[in-house]
């Protein structure tokens, strides 16, 4: 495996390289996770004309510990009529990819655990396994909410990867690499300029991937309760708060390198800017969660094959020409023209779009 | 080719998020769809037409505030009406005026509640329903101030209300009604016109003018399936001929114009409000009436326009001091009867929103 | 679902909430920071005055939960009713305030205070020496226009808002 | 103003299309009799100029000797208003016919009636307890019931 922007004078070579990087990323994981649901909670408290939670340690930023610790200390229960080796495994399941998409994240230049050359698509398929973990969960609980919230995901995150995949590649065409650090180093103009409609439906289909408002179908509250968690307690209820939010932690990070220029920026160090980019992200996503009601199945599945798709492919479609027939042109003409193009589909997807679906003669 | 699936029945509710109390839907679902559905409830009866049959008929004053525990005023305003109108006893002008403030801002914290608990089962995570809590709060405020307690308010007395409004009261609620047209239009900026709540509410669970008539619908319910049918108008109790107001009314008769309509209903209150507070007259606020009051022999129903549907009391009295026998005609009940008919065909997530629109309180339902 | 309006009324709910990032936040940091209660307040625990009460066992009629139990005997030197027994299960009470209402001698108040839990269920029952004003048992206003003036106005969430319009 | 019709005038129109049906008429009321009550119901609803569509309320009252059954109707188009009633004797099963078919809203309130009351109605889809539960010993709205 090549380690092309591995600093030379890195000391004890690969062993090392991977057991540092290794405890940096589950610390830093940890640590961000522990972050976002601290800065969720607080930022949409305010949103709510609320304070939220304030007591632990200043400003309350402790509350994600003593929530850890108090889960921690519960029971775990496992249903009498599950199936007890799926249900204790799914958590795992669930949790472990969620770990390992950060692998190829690069936080700064060089600051890599494993740079591979097929960066993205690793992240495409290891993002996938959470979905197994998940409809494990479903299925052991033995509980019918759970069975529904499951079935939802697998749904969801079946078609949602389509859209999230075709715009993915409109990115590697323009960087010509898989490599999440070369596509960062790409990255002159940031994508989210020459990929606009791309970024667009990443970010809405990674929205719905990681099931966050409004397409938080799976665990949709008011409706099945808790989803594929309903059953769940203790520890491994802990562990699939964490995948959720370790997802969430994951697409802002992905977004920031694939269409933010990653950690470029002027004057801060680019750790810094990357972890800002990173927040502001995840505060948009926050922030559609305190606005928006959520989708149902139907127009989740509509909204995906109809609205996403089809744009996705024109995307791809008109990247790959731009590449191809003005490979010389200026970026900034290609941007004004990206622009245009995206507001000119949107707004006519958005007056042919109808929903499938309604009420079913039974 | 057509998939086989095998329905299975789910149980939503007894203790569910959001079947607003002890509500339980037994639905047979075919994948998301409900194929059948069956209302159980019952979880929170109390008994109250029994025990009032052994309370004075001050006495059940505090029963009627546990009855729809989100408007109790107007449930004492319902119940003291038809005492009132039994036994022939004639109420202080001021008196009037502050029955009328109170059931109106009743009718604005109900509906603030059905509102934001409706766009809360349509998943706006607890935002529109902590920003209408808030407004809520205010309107709990000024109950507080005159009555002593936020929730259960006892406030209406046969013959007047239980004591006058302190004199700070006034001019709060002058400014209340001055600032709230401007959160109203911060609700409909907020979610009116967001596109996902029109694709989950717009022609979801209609309810047709028929059926609803049919049914006995009542309320906003009934006038969501554009029935202008709201008693304060065609049958005018306590001073309510005395004030302008429309009745808003719906066009479908889906959950968003159940939602609409509710929202309408509050800038009429507020309307109300603002005349009510001009026109309120100095003055007595209770008549004499007797400590253990006995009506003469009879019966009577009287009905208002509650903030749920019409709320009626139908009393037998036989002279003594205790009601022989009380009934409660309960909207949050009757307009139940077109649930399974507006879920039936809908997905799970549409029939917890249809639900959520008809705007029960499981302390009116069970009794 | 129809974007008919192009995604505006999404960003219009946007804004509503953007904007309440500069708001300051309506609730209050409850054992630390404490709201005046309404100078009514059907608070927690009857207060009775044993020098006004005269054993006319009005509240315990009018007591729509029959929580009042009096009892009284006639005491042969100063020709009136002595109150032997006085008890009030305020498990049972719902405070509708009746009971303060009736009193034709305002020898009952509402109590004033809240927080007044207990531990134990016997706690609950209130005797003659339990229902004496004290420190922490003050009269509320309900029903008595005295007392009302005397305590602090009523907090209200209507003045804390500042709503810029 | 919901107008409250003249009882005198319904009660001799229902007793010239259904003879024998008025036990009896009071200035706020009619009684009658509970074979007739389902023909007299579909005859309020559907007759021009009378049109009871929605029925308001329906309540039983225990008199010790009969059960009165009371039906609250209004008329949406005309608004106005009549108070129904009809008496069941004996206390083991009564039973009344049931006005469900006519207006849709008597579904609740008479399993209601008959799970406090225990008047059991006729020809309704569902007739089981609705507030209590199944196996209930008795029915407590009823005066003799402790």
């Amino acid at each position: 495996m090549a380690m092309p922007v591995l600093p030379p004078d890195w000391p004890g070579g690969f062993w090392a390289h991977w057991g540092v990087f290794v405890v940096i990323i589950f610390v830093f994981v940890m640590a961000m996770v522990m972050g976002f649901i601290w800065f969720e909670r607080r930022a949409m408290a305010i949103m709510q004309a609320r304070l939220g939670p304030n007591r632990a340690g200043p400003f309350g930023v402790l509350q994600p510990v003593a929530d850890a610790i108090k889960v921690l200390l519960k029971e775990d229960i496992i249903p009498a009529a599950g199936d007890k080796l799926v249900h204790w495994l799914a958590p795992v399941v669930a949790f472990v990819p969620v770990l390992m998409i950060f692998a190829v994240v690069p936080f700064q230049g060089g600051a890599i655990l494993a740079d591979l050359n097929i960066g993205i698509l690793y992240v495409v398929a290891i993002s996938s396994v959470t979905t197994v973990g998940i409809f494990m969960a479903g299925w052991a609980s033995n509980n019918k909410y759970s069975l529904l919230g499951a079935m939802r995901q697998v749904a969801s995150v079946v078609s949602y990867e389509i859209p999230v995949v075709l715009s993915i590649i409109g990115v590697v065409l323009l960087a010509g690499s898989l490599s999440l650090s070369q596509i960062v180093l790409a990255q002159d103009i940031p994508f989210i300029l020459l990929q606009p409609l791309g970024f667009l439906l990443f970010f809405i289909g990674g929205c719905a991937e990681i099931n966050r408002a409004p397409f938080d179908l799976m665990e949709a509250d008011s409706e099945i309760v808790a989803g594929f968690h309903t059953e769940y307690s203790g520890m491994k209820f802990a562990l699939f708060y964490l995948a959720e939010y370790g997802e969430a932690l994951a697409i802002s990070a992905i977004v920031t390198t694939l269409f933010l220029s990653g950690w470029r920026g002027p004057v801060l160090p680019p750790w810094l800017w990357f972890l800002l980019k990173v927040g502001l992200v995840f505060f948009v996503i926050v922030w559609i969660r305190t606005t928006v009601p959520r989708v149902r199945i139907d127009q989740l599945m509509a909204l995906a094959w109809k609205f996403l798709f089809p744009l996705a492919l024109i995307n791809l479609i008109i990247t790959a020409i731009e590449i191809l027939a003005w490979p010389a042109a200026s970026s900034w003409v290609i941007v004004l023209v990206n622009i245009a193009i995206m507001v000119v589909l949107v707004l006519l997807w958005s007056k042919f779009f109808r929903l499938g679906g309604g009420r079913v003669e039974v | 080719m057509a998939l086989r699936t095998e329905p299975f029945v789910v149980n939503i509710g007894p203790a569910h998020p959001s079947t607003h109390g002890v509500f339980r839907m037994r639905a047979t679902l075919d994948g998301e769809v409900i194929v059948d559905m069956e209302p159980v409830f019952g979880y929170l009866h109390r008994g109250i037409e029994k025990l009032a049959e052994e309370r004075t008929y001050t006495g059940v004053i505090p029963l009627t505030d546990r009855l729809d525990y989100l408007a109790s005023m107007s449930n004492n305003l319902a119940y003291v009406l038809a005492v009132e109108k039994l036994a022939e006893i004639a109420v202080p002008g001021r008196a009037e005026y502050l029955r009328v403030i109170m059931a109106e801002l009743q009718r604005i914290a109900s509906h603030l509640i059905a509102v934001g608990a409706f766009l809360n089962d349509c998943g706006a995570f607890m935002t529109p329903i902590l920003y209408m809590i808030r407004e809520r709060e205010k309107i709990l405020d000024l109950f507080e101030m005159a009555s002593g307690q936020r929730l259960t308010y006892n406030y209406m007395r046969v013959g007047g209300v239980s004591q006058d409004v302190p004199e700070e009261f006034i001019p709060a609620l002058g400014k209340f009604v001055k600032v709230m047209p401007g959160f109203i239009d911060e609700y409909d900026q907020l979610l009116a016109e967001n596109e996902i709540l029109l694709a989950r509410a717009k022609g979801v669970g209609i309810l047709p003018k028929e059926l609803a008539i049919n049914i006995s619908a009542s309320g906003p319910v009934l006038r969501a399936s554009g029935v202008k049918w709201d008693i304060r108008k065609v049958d005018p109790y306590s001073i309510y001929d005395r004030f302008e107001f429309d009745i808003p009314t719906g066009t479908v008769g889906d959950c968003y114009d159940r939602y609409r309509v509710r929202i309408q209903e509050m800038r009429q209150s507020v309307r109300i409000l603002k005349q009510a507070l001009e026109q309120l007259p100095p003055g007595e606020v209770r008549s004499d009436v007797p400590h253990l009051l006995r009506p003469p022999v009879g019966e009577v129903y009287g009905h208002i326009e509650a903030p749920k549907g019409e709320l009626g009391f139908y009393l037998v009295s036989d002279n003594s001091i205790a009601p022989y026998r009380l009934h409660i005609r309960a909207p949050s009940l009757i307009n139940l009867t077109a649930l399974r008919d507006m879920i039936v065909g809908w997905k799970v997530a549409d029939a917890i929103i249809i639900f959520g629109s008809i705007d029960i309180c499981m302390g009116e339902v069970d009794r | 679902m129809k974007f008919e309006r192009y995604g505006i009324g999404i960003a219009k709910g946007l804004r509503v909430t953007i904007r309440h990032l500069l708001r300051r936040p309506v609730t209050t940091q409850y054992p630390e920071q404490r709201l005046v209660t309404s100078r009514r307040i059907r608070g927690n625990e009857l207060v009775w005055d044993k020098e006004k009460c005269t054993g006319c066992a009005t509240c315990a009629k009018s007591c729509p939960q029959g929580t009042i139990q009096i009892v009284t005997s006639v005491s042969a030197e100063e020709n009136k009713y002595v109150v032997e027994k006085f008890e009030v299960d305020t498990g049972y009470c719902i405070f509708c305030g009746l009971c303060v209402e009736a009193c034709p001698y305002e020898a009952l108040f509402m109590g004033y205070a809240y927080e007044r839990a207990k531990y134990r269920r016997g706690e609950l029952v209130l005797t003659k020496e339990g229902l004496l004003p004290s420190a922490e048992r003050k009269p509320s206003g309900y029903a008595r226009p005295k007392i009302e003036v005397t305590l602090p106005r009523q907090t209200l969430l209507l003045d804390r808002d500042k709503v810029k319009r | 103003m919901t107008v409250a019709l003249s009882v005198e005038e319904i009660a001799s129109k229902i007793e010239e299309n259904f003879p024998g049906s008025i036990v009896e008429s009071s200035p706020k009321s009619i009684v009658v009799n509970k074979e007739s009550l389902f023909a007299v119901a579909s005859y309020l609803k559907t007759t021009p100029g009378l049109d009871f569509d929605y029925l308001t309320a329906i309540t039983a009252v225990d008199y010790y000797d009969y059960f009165e059954v009371v039906y609250q109707l209004t008329s949406l188009q005309h608004n106005h208003s009549l108070v129904v009633k009809t008496r069941c004797y004996g206390r083991d099963n009564p039973t009344l016919p049931s006005v469900v078919s006519l207006w849709r809203g008597a579904d609740f309130q008479e399993r209601e009636i008959y799970d406090l009351m225990g008047i059991s109605f006729d020809g309704h889809p569902n007739m089981k307890r609705i507030f209590l539960w199944e196996g209930f010993q008795g029915h407590p709205l009823r005066k003799d019931y402790l």
